[in-house]
């Protein structure tokens, strides 16, 4: 007889005692009801990597949902323990959100810098900017494609993932790899923009543009994707804020608040664009549909500054302020956020003296927007909780580093 | 606000729960971001009530709860570092507490800011920080029967889980 | 809006969606594929690809650079002295090379292609190629072993240190009269905490 | 039917021969049908489906169905051994037995009985027991969530489609389906779509009901076969695979082709029904019984398309938005067009 401890329902940690109910049918009969507990994950098509839900259903009903996290987890802040020099954590770094690894790069170097003060010039920040939008609007893709998928709609998936192609085209030409560059240097870049570069990118530009609307058409307006959509999984101001919520999540609840404007780093406080927010066009403010045409609206705005970063690129050598030997003093630490294409990014780094960094800590924002769903999770169904799951666009890499 | 500013609000209405603000003369505050080695230090204790203190307070209103994250400073002490921000006044404030090794025993703010809970499960599963008054404190990264906090600087790899050999 | 107003606006704005929807996708039936039938028609590698290492060992000193910069530590190098007498001939930088090299190992399965080793390297003989097609049936053979020498040359080599390290030795015995050498070296100290009392931390 | 009988004297082979060819057609056409679903959705999606096997992919629905029947069939261990086999089987008949009154052309029919719309209906719930039973037995949660969810469905859009069916026979006067393609004979105006063969003046009026009615029917037969934007018991994003999850091998096949068989039931109902089965919209040129074996295949292959063309366009609905279309929606409109139609109808 083989063991049979693996096949009772999974005990929920949590005390959750399973709720009994009775119902009358038409017959005057009374049939004793059950909640049932299901685990959605960690290998489910539509958790967009290993996490496990745990959720306690009645009916389709939600009752009660528990993420359970590090199916993934690849100690990264033990990793940059034992690194010999700063300069090797980045291709670790690229590893954590793979899907924006050029924001987590930028991120890290920002950290790094702040600790050294070492002043970039200009010709780096811009070609930061043009590299680091382009990642925004790539991973954006991954997202609004995969949340296509979710609700059923196969054919936006395809779609964005040509125009993604043309974006890792662009990156390959330029530091020779599509998805974990190494390309932001501590101080610098690792190769300049090729000659073919501006123009290629320019061309990318005016044909992703009408490629938005098209987008929009198919999938955002869609009437059935909207009522799948509105009014589902709305996250309140207060509450996103009280769970240090980021990013395009956070701004579909309303909050105007961009790391890249509250907290400028880099040339954007010279370039001219404008945070998108949710309104609550199709629903309340805050439900699944904002977030998700919140990061439409932000591909727009990472083309325009893209496009103005392209036309104001001075000259410069971009490898001068590239340290030959990394040490930061002794007992330096510094946390440094940046703007990834999830929320906020942040890396606290402290420092001995020594070429090899005492304690980095990565806040993901991945790992802080997941945080809420049990909150918004609550009352759904089940076909709205991968809606919920996939507006928060989760990358599972980030979440358990 | 500068950090002096709070330290001083701090120190007037907690006195004693404050040990002391480190506001170093050589740091001072970079170009943008945090300023370094500017933290406002809490006995582990009072922590619940100082937070709620910025928290609510209408001067300061800390509402976001940025990092919050465990240190091994390897001689015998660990610390738990929370960097805090204002959405509505966009400053921004370091606090520490530090708690010997044998009882690592700190209090929980998940009450105060929702973030707080995942990230103090993260410092308890790497570091083994106790958060009193934490609604569910249980390891969140490692499998639930993993022993040792890999973090801390003296953390030996255990030799098999499981029966599977666990690679150096 | 009335209720039934909501209700006739939402039977035709959804047809009307789902014409426009479908109005998309129809031109796409007859728009060219964008992919690309991958064995028989390849698609263009761009040149600063980083595919698989090429290590040219000629014109490696063995100085090590890359082992060190290494985030994965892949590279394995081992190098013999080289006794003054011998001449190794120079790298196509003309640098002279001074060290033997009879085990220069990259395990391309650890490798994470992020060419921080390519940076470092003096005479520049560890390159990216764009070779994406290389995989094995057995890990073991991913792992690259660039040195050309062979055992016996290996053997001479140590030898031939050996002897001359001998030699070196017997030479600074007969002068043994000078002084001995002065103690090295003092222990990292580990990081202290921030101080109790308020003075700022030392620089 | 009297051709073959007059052929072969023996009654029973004359009715196995009848049963099985519509089973011959089924297969080819379920081949043809898996090839321009691959091919159309491909190139919906801007890319080229497979083209190693045989010029351009043509040998790839044969070497699907050689790879689904020698797969091996698991079931799993607390299945309900019984019901976990029955349940393709149960499906299929569903399917099946729809095609004796589907009326191929003048002189073919499997059986002429005048009851034919009717036993449409009651046939069509039999595949409801059949997802049911597989949802069930294979004792997995998300299987269970298909089946149930597949049950609500089907019920509730087999009322709209009865109701339809009410308001053609009230315009025919006749349930048999060749009696109702034979009404609608002679050309394009003559058929239900279009008010059928009625004076000018009554035709005129009924257009718009009859055609609101076509378009009911047609939503209605896309939910009846678990299509998108219909295509909750199998979806994927949400129930792994819905109610064939724990399927594999000749069991899923035997569910592959019920699902395809349906499709082509369904588009041969609406065809019949509204576009006047096997005659020819050119009249008389081109109709004849031969030629009205091609006008039927082709008008119903022709809304196969378009559901696959539906496919791959649009997201799909969450499980109380399909009640609500059908009870809020589909029904109410049916009522106002049945009476509409009777009143004008009456005088």
């Amino acid at each position: 007889m083989q063991d049979t401890s693996m096949l009772q329902p999974p005990t929920l940690p949590t005390n959750y005692t399973v709720k009994h109910g009775h119902i009358r049918t038409s017959t005057g009969k009374t049939v004793r009801t059950e909640e049932m507990i299901i685990n959605m994950g960690p290998q489910h098509p539509s958790t967009h990597g290993v996490l496990r839900l745990e959720i306690v259903v009645d009916g389709e009903i939600i009752v009660e949902c528990i993420p359970h996290i590090g199916y993934l987890h690849r100690c990264f802040e033990k990793h940059c323990e034992h690194m010999t020099n700063y300069q090797q954590v980045i291709p670790y770094v690229d590893r954590m959100d793979y899907c924006s690894a050029m924001t987590n790069e930028w991120a890290f170097a920002l950290a790094v810098e702040r600790l050294l003060k070492i002043e970039v010039p200009e010709r780096v920040e811009y070609i930061r900017v043009i590299m680091a939008e382009l990642q925004r609007i790539a991973s954006h893709l991954i997202a609004v494609g995969t949340y296509g998928i979710d609700s059923g709609a196969f054919t936006p998936f395809l779609y964005t993932f040509i125009d993604r192609e043309k974006i890792l085209d662009l990156f390959e030409m330029t530091c020779g790899a599509r998805l974990l560059y190494n390309y932001i240097w501590i101080g610098g870049l690792s190769h300049d923009l090729p000659p073919k570069f501006i123009e290629q990118a320019k061309d990318f530009i005016s044909y992703f543009r009408p490629r938005i609307k098209m987008l929009n058409d198919l999938l955002s307006y869609n009437e059935i994707f909207v009522k799948r959509t509105a009014n589902v999984g709305v996250l309140p101001k207060d509450v996103a804020i009280n769970y240090a919520v980021s990013g395009p999540q956070l701004r579909g609840s309303g909050v105007n608040w961009d790391l890249r404007r509250d907290d400028p780093y880099s040339v954007y406080h010279k370039l001219n664009w404008e945070p998108q927010i949710g309104k609550g066009e199709m629903g309340t403010v805050g439900d699944c549909w904002d977030r998700h045409i919140v990061r439409m609206r932000e591909m727009e705005q990472s083309l325009n500054l893209v496009e103005q970063a392209l036309s104001t690129l001075p000259e410069g050598n971009i490898q001068a302020a590239i340290p030959k030997r990394i040490r930061p003093e002794k007992d330096a630490e510094i946390y440094v956020r940046s703007e990834s294409s999830r929320g906020e990014l942040g890396f606290y780094i402290i420092s001995d003296g020594t070429a090899s960094p005492y304690r980095v800590k990565a806040r993901g924002p991945a790992f802080v927007n997941l945080s809420v769903l049990p909150e918004i999770a609550k009352g759904a169904m089940i076909a709205d909780l991968v809606l919920i799951a996939g507006s928060i666009d989760i990358v599972l890499g980030e979440v358990d580093r | 606000m500068t950090p002096q500013e709070i330290f001083n609000i701090l120190k007037a209405n907690f006195g004693g729960a404050l040990t002391e603000a480190t506001i170093s003369a050589t740091g001072g505050s970079s170009a943008t971001g945090y300023a370094m080695q500017v933290w406002i230090q809490i006995a582990p204790d009072k922590l619940r009530d100082v937070c709620l203190f910025l928290r609510d307070d209408h001067v300061m209103q800390f509402d976001y709860l940025s990092c919050l994250s465990g240190v091994d400073y390897q001689n015998g002490s660990f610390g738990v570092v929370y960097h805090l921000a204002s959405t509505v006044h966009k400053h921004k404030i370091i606090l520490k507490t530090l708690c010997k090794k044998e009882d690592l025993r700190v209090q929980s703010v998940s009450t105060v800011w929702g973030t707080a809970n995942w990230h103090e499960r993260e410092a308890f599963d790497l570091y083994g920080i106790v958060f009193d008054g934490h609604p569910d404190l249980r390891r969140i990264l490692l499998p639930d029967d993993w022993d040792g906090y890999p973090l801390r600087k003296d953390f030996k790899v255990q030799e098999f889980y499981h029966g599977i050999k666990v690679p150096d | 809006m009335s209720a039934i107003a909501k209700y006739f606006y939402n039977i035709f704005h959804s047809l009307y969606t789902v014409v426009v929807g479908m109005k998309i996708t129809f031109p796409h039936l007859f728009t060219r594929s964008a992919t690309v039938q991958y064995p028989t028609v390849k698609m263009k590698i761009p040149e600063r690809a980083r595919n698989r290492l090429y290590v040219n060992i000629d014109d490696c000193i063995g100085c090590d650079q890359c082992a060190m910069a290494c985030p994965v530590d892949c590279i394995t190098i081992e190098t013999i002295k080289s006794t003054p007498d011998v001449d190794l001939g120079l790298t196509s930088k003309n640098t002279k090379k001074r060290l033997y090299i009879p085990r220069f190992d990259i395990d391309i399965a650890k490798c994470c292609y992020c060419g921080l080793c390519v940076w470092p390297c003096p005479t520049e003989c560890i390159v990216m190629t764009d070779v994406y097609e290389f995989s094995e049936f057995d890990r073991q053979n991913l792992i690259y072993s660039f040195s050309n020498m062979t055992e016996d040359e290996v053997g001479a080599a140590t030898a031939r240190l050996k002897k001359y390290e001998e030699e070196q030795a017997a030479k600074k015995a007969a002068a043994k009269a000078t002084s001995t050498p002065p103690a090295t070296g003092t222990a990292v100290s580990p990081l202290p905490t921030p101080v109790q009392k308020s003075e700022p931390p030392t620089k | 039917m009297e051709f073959i009988q007059s052929i072969l004297a023996n009654e029973l082979i004359v009715a196995i021969i009848l049963s099985l060819l519509p089973l011959f057609f089924i297969i080819i056409y379920a081949l043809i049908v898996l090839y321009t679903e691959m091919k159309v959705a491909a190139h919906i999606q801007d890319r080229v489906a497979y083209m190693r096997t045989g010029w351009h992919g043509v040998l790839q629905p044969i070497a699907d169905m050689v790879k689904l029947l020698q797969k091996e069939d698991i079931i799993p261990a607390h299945a309900d051994k019984l019901l976990f086999r029955m349940a393709p089987f149960i499906a299929f008949i569903g399917t099946y037995a729809a095609y004796a009154v589907l009326p191929f052309s003048s002189i073919y029919i499997g059986s002429n009985i005048n009851v034919g719309v009717f036993f449409l209906v009651a046939m069509g719930s039999l595949v409801v027991i059949g997802i049911l039973m597989a949802g069930w037995a294979s004792n997995n949660k998300w299987s269970l969530f298909g089946g149930v969810r597949s049950a609500a469905q089907m019920v509730s859009y087999e009322i709209p489609t009865a109701l339809a069916i009410i308001i053609v026979v009230m315009i025919t006067g006749s349930l048999n389906l060749q009696e109702i393609t034979k009404f609608q004979e002679g050309g394009i105006g003559h058929w239900i779509v279009f008010g059928g063969p009625l004076p000018w003046n009554q035709k005129l009026i009924l257009m718009p009901f009859t055609f609101i009615t076509f378009l009911i029917v047609f939503v209605a037969s896309i939910a009846e076969v678990n299509r998108t934007p219909f295509d909750l018991p199998e979806a994927e994003s949400e129930l792994v695979q819905g109610f064939n999850t724990e399927y594999s091998g000749m069991r899923f096949a035997m569910f592959y082709l019920s699902e395809y068989a349906n499709l082509f039931t369904v588009s041969a109902v609406v065809v019949a029904l509204f576009l006047g089965g096997w005659s020819s919209p050119f009249g008389t040129l081109m109709s004849g019984p031969v030629w009205g074996i091609f006008w039927f295949v082709l008008k119903a292959y022709l809304f196969v398309f378009i559901q696959i063309w539906i496919r791959w366009t649009l997201p799909r609905l969450r499980v109380d938005q399909l009640m609500y279309v059908s009870w809020k929606v589909l029904t109410p409109w049916l009522f106002v067009c049945l009476l509409a139609v009777g009143f004008i109808l009456v005088n």
